[in-house]
């Protein structure tokens, strides 16, 4: 932890280059394919294009949260506890907060289009803004302070909870009647309605932006440990600064 | 066993919001002795106490109470130690008398040894009924010591026992430490009333900033 | 150690209900809040049929403000003191601690919500039938304890340090929420407004109750590791 | 002597501000909770002309709420810790304390409102005029100001003696239901909403004003008898 | 005007929820006395002091302290009298120099007076900037202290003042005591750190169950 940290000049390492570098082109192509490749929607026109950002992020959010469910299992089950988890799975909620927020963000500039309004209260719109403040308050938690282990301790139990959510929100089009969109690609009738290009570009989209969060989750992490690190090192001054009182 | 130290701390280092109130402790305290925790304000005593009790994390160093590790694991020592702190940790909607049987009940303490431990502490009487927002600060001090004392811990960790407590108090807390002691029971007491501590204790610790002193 | 854990449990609850019934926070500070919200609808939206959609609703809004009020009232006897550290200390089992603070919850929420829907039978007029009522009260009795369950959990989880207590709302607000939607939805079934049957309301129940298996499992297990500092 | 009412006014003020700033019970504990009740009322009544309708009313409603919390907590800061008693005994003037807790709570107050009044806005979608703003404006000021006497001077008298906290929705509520009646009434003519006209609003604006003068001028005069004991 | 003294109760009575606390108290104090209270917890010395400070009224006999009655007003003695009670009294959000510095605006001390005052409380320097809710319980009391000392009032009445503080920090309100009264100050401590006290005291009253008892 500590070799890497004090030595590098920055966070990155070859893994993370390549995964750097798989993220721009495949957003690239996304970006070209979005805007020029695919056709338009019969019913929607241009406004389609805004699904190539708005589903992605939607999916690659749960798949950050997760990712740090996992991650919290992990630290909690594991003989050691290692740090390790906790900070992975700091950094990807954090990372699920930012793509969440992409995502409402971009279903209600797609709503002002098609529905005529920003925001309806809507289940699928409501619950997905309660999964967003869920993580918010997750990240809350997490600066509460206090030594390493115990936000670790205090975070995965909340994690592990709030990580139940993600199916309301997924299942709440069919729980409740809805205005959004129904599951369609994912839908449970594994019957997939959708032109095969515009089919493809949206999982590319997928694809890029897990490799974006796996890019982001990895510095992030990183930079996590950097951190603990300083406190380490800030609790060594302090305690010499302390020493020194006692001289006097 | 009854020859390792109950209070085993080599270097320990705890932190309020990176702030460290213990500064690498190192101290030993065998089975029996009555110690004497003295040193000027801020300096550390109520942290040490708490840390013993498991209430704060050892977040370097080792520290080792009645042999179990803090380091690991902080909860199996507590109900073996009793803690009596600067607050008193009562309810103040119920009665002295309710928060006694409340304390009991929970540490598992029979009604004889309830009422035994209020007497003691002369919160019985007319002053059981009476709600502990009622009382003098001295009478909430005693209703405090009456819910420790029916706890009958190994290690007991007082925090300026003394404060508050009129004369006869005084004289009753130190027969009861001593009772304790003579028991078998390990005892710590923070003071600042060091004239009155010194003749309770077997042995005298300093701590300055967060750091034992050398006695001299 | 499982006796020992309910032997705690009982006296945590009843620890709870006295200073309750002694400080009576539900009866003069909790029933009025909620009747106002009540009252106020019935003032803003004077039309009959909108209030009795709504009804259920408001029960149940009213019965969510009320129990922010309730955690952080029972969160705030135990730490004004140090009772909590000493009930730490005192190698008490957290999840007797858990459960009897719960326990307590539950019981003045329900004691809340049947005034509440008392009121709401009167101010708004509504009426419930035989199945109903058997929807209604075992709708009533799994919200509420998934409630008393994470409003607990998550008030033990801000008890344990000074200004911490302001991160309750947020915590609690979105995973609240679809409780108070799931038990809107039962009830509307149950007094049948707006045209849907009883039958329909049973669906939302069960997903009341597995909310709170959910946090009463989360809550028995955490609890210890969640009021450490 | 008045020159030291407003030093201690202005000491009292800044405090209340700063503690307020540190510790954020505003933006974490109250917005949120303010934004819980605007939410539901917009999940709940889920019809767009209703909503336009009644959002002036739940605008005033959450600030109520929160009015509630606000109050309770700025007498908590003063009596965690027998800062009250050693107020009163400093032989400070209590109109200095009266007028400076009431500044602070004026000014949390209108942070509040500040936020309700633009995500009503944006959430329910109402629009406001040239003139309509104006009287909106002097509205606020006017119902803020009421409140803010009105919540001082109740809250100093609770804050006196333990237990009696849980009075205070008790003896708050019916007095500030007409501030919320008035202000709700003058919000719905600066909106415009269910065919009223600006004109009308000023009225309503002129009975706020009267309420405002009424417990400002009372709590000067009484402040100092109701924190005693 | 000196030679009144500067409290005078005759057989005052002052009742908590009709629990009378002082039950016909007798007692007069001259100006520039040191006087010790003493007695057993509950016996009604904080409910004299904050009787004395016009906190608690006095419901019967009469009640003079510095030629102001207590019966008809008990607030026009209040910003002549400086009280010390069990609580501190301070904010737990802001910091000691905040801390201070409001109380020190609020009696109208000079920036001079509160730096000076918290010098001799030892809450300069470092400690100035930490928040009141960081501290430990003797650096809290001193804080406490230190609001006190700006005050500069003309009678002083404190409700143990030892509690809590280390070593120096009693000796620093020993001599802050003696110097109040030797510039015309009046002090009545009540105290169970009887020794200590009685060095300090130009004279000692004892307290039992609400009231005087005759000194033998
Ligand atoms: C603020 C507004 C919106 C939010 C918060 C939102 C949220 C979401 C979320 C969370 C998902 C992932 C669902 C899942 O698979 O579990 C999703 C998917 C989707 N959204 Fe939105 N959405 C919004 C607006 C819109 C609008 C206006 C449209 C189009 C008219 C739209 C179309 C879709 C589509 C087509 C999917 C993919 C559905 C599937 O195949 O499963 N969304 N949205
Ligand atoms: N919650 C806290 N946050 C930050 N610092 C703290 C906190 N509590 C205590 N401290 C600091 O830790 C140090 C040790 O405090 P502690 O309470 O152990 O002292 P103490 O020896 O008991 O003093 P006293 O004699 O005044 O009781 C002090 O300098 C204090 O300022
Ligand atoms: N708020 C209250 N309500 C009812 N009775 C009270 C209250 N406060 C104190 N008492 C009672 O009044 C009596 C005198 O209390 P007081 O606090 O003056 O005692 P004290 O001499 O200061 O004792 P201590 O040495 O313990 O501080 C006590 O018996 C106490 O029980
Ligand atoms: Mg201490
Ligand atoms: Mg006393």
């Amino acid at each position: 932890m500590t070799t890497a940290t004090v030595n590098s000049k920055g966070v990155g390492t070859p893994t993370t280059r390549i995964y750097g570098a798989l993220a721009i082109v495949a957003l690239g192509w996304v970006l070209l394919g979005g805007l020029f490749f695919t056709p338009e929607d019969v019913v929607q026109g241009d406004a389609v294009r805004i699904m190539y950002v708005h589903v992605p992020t939607a999916w690659v959010a749960y798949l950050a949260f997760i990712v740090t469910g996992i991650a919290s299992a992990c630290w909690l089950i594991g003989k050691k506890h290692s740090l390790g988890f906790d900070r992975v799975a700091g950094a990807s909620a954090e990372v699920g907060v930012v793509f969440m927020a992409m995502t409402l963000l971009s279903g209600s500039l797609w709503g002002r289009i098609t529905w005529g309004t920003y925001w309806v209260w809507d289940p699928r719109l409501t619950t997905t803004a309660f999964l967003f403040v869920t993580y918010v308050g997750y990240l809350a938690v997490r600066g509460l302070g206090g030594s390493p282990e115990q936000r670790a301790r205090r975070s995965s139990v909340i994690a592990l909870l709030a990580v139940l959510e993600i199916p309301l929100v997924h299942f709440s089009v069919v729980l409740w009647r809805s205005l959004h969109q129904q599951a369609s690609v994912l839908s449970p009738d594994g019957d997939i309605k959708m032109d095969g290009l515009m089919l493809f570009t949206l999982l590319f989209g997928v694809f890029g932006f897990s490799v974006l969060f796996a890019w982001l989750v990895s510095h992030r992490q990183r930079i996590m440990a950097m951190q603990d690190a300083l406190q380490t090192n800030a609790l060594d001054a302090a305690v010499s600064e302390r020493l020194r009182e006692a001289q006097v | 066993m009854s020859t390792a130290p109950v209070v085993d701390f080599v270097d320990a280092v705890a932190v309020y919001n990176g702030y460290p109130a213990l500064a690498g402790v190192t101290m030993q305290v065998m089975r029996n002795e009555i110690v004497l925790l003295q040193g000027p304000n801020g300096a550390g005593k109520s942290t040490f106490l708490r840390a013993c009790a498991g209430l704060v994390p050892v977040v370097r160093g080792s520290a080792h109470v009645l042999g179990c590790d803090l380091v690991i694991d902080r909860e199996s020592v507590r109900e073996r130690v009793g803690l009596l702190g600067h607050q008193n940790g009562l309810f103040a909607d119920l009665t002295v008398m309710e928060n006694v049987s409340f304390w009991s009940t929970v540490v598992g303490a029979t009604t004889a040894e309830r009422g035994a431990a209020m007497q003691r502490m002369a919160v019985d009487g007319q002053l059981a009924n009476r709600r502990i927002s009622e009382l003098s600060a001295g009478q909430k001090r005693r209703c405090a010591l009456a819910c420790l004392v029916v706890r009958r811990a190994e290690l007991w960790l007082l925090d300026e026992p003394h404060a508050g407590l009129d004369a006869k108090g005084r004289d009753e807390i130190d027969l009861i430490i001593k009772e304790a002691a003579s028991a078998g029971a390990t005892v710590v007491v923070a003071s600042h009333e060091i004239e009155r501590a010194k003749n309770l204790a077997t042995r005298t610790v300093s701590l300055v900033a967060g750091q034992v002193r050398d006695l001299s | 150690m499982s006796m020992s854990v309910s032997r705690v449990a009982r006296a945590v609850a009843a620890k709870d209900l006295r200073i309750e019934l002694r400080t009576r926070v539900v009866t003069n500070q909790v029933l009025p809040f909620s009747g106002l919200v009540m009252i106020m609808f019935a003032f803003a939206l004077d039309s009959d049929d909108v209030l009795q959609r709504v009804a259920g609703g408001l029960v149940w809004l009213a019965t969510l403000f009320s129990m922010f009020i309730l955690v952080q009232r029972t969160f705030a006897v135990e730490t004004y003191d140090g009772a909590l550290d000493s009930l730490r200390v005192a190698g008490v089992q957290p999840q007797g601690i858990f459960l009897g603070k719960s326990l307590a919850l539950f019981i003045e929420l329900l004691v809340l919500e049947v005034v509440l829907f008392i009121s709401a039978v009167v101010l708004y007029r509504v009426s419930v039938g035989g199945l109903g009522a058997v929807l209604l009260v075992t709708c009533v009795l799994c919200a509420t304890a998934g409630l008393a369950f994470v409003g607990t959990l998550y008030g033990g989880l801000t008890a344990g340090a000074r200004g911490r207590e302001t991160l309750l709302p947020l915590l609690l607000l979105p995973v609240v929420a679809p409780v108070l939607i799931c038990a809107t939805r039962a009830t509307e079934s149950a007094f049948e407004s707006g045209g849907v049957t009883v039958g329909e309301g049973w669906a939302w129940v069960a997903v009341l109750a597995t909310f709170a298996c959910v946090f009463g499992l989360g809550g028995l297990l955490s609890f210890g590791s969640l009021i450490e500092e």
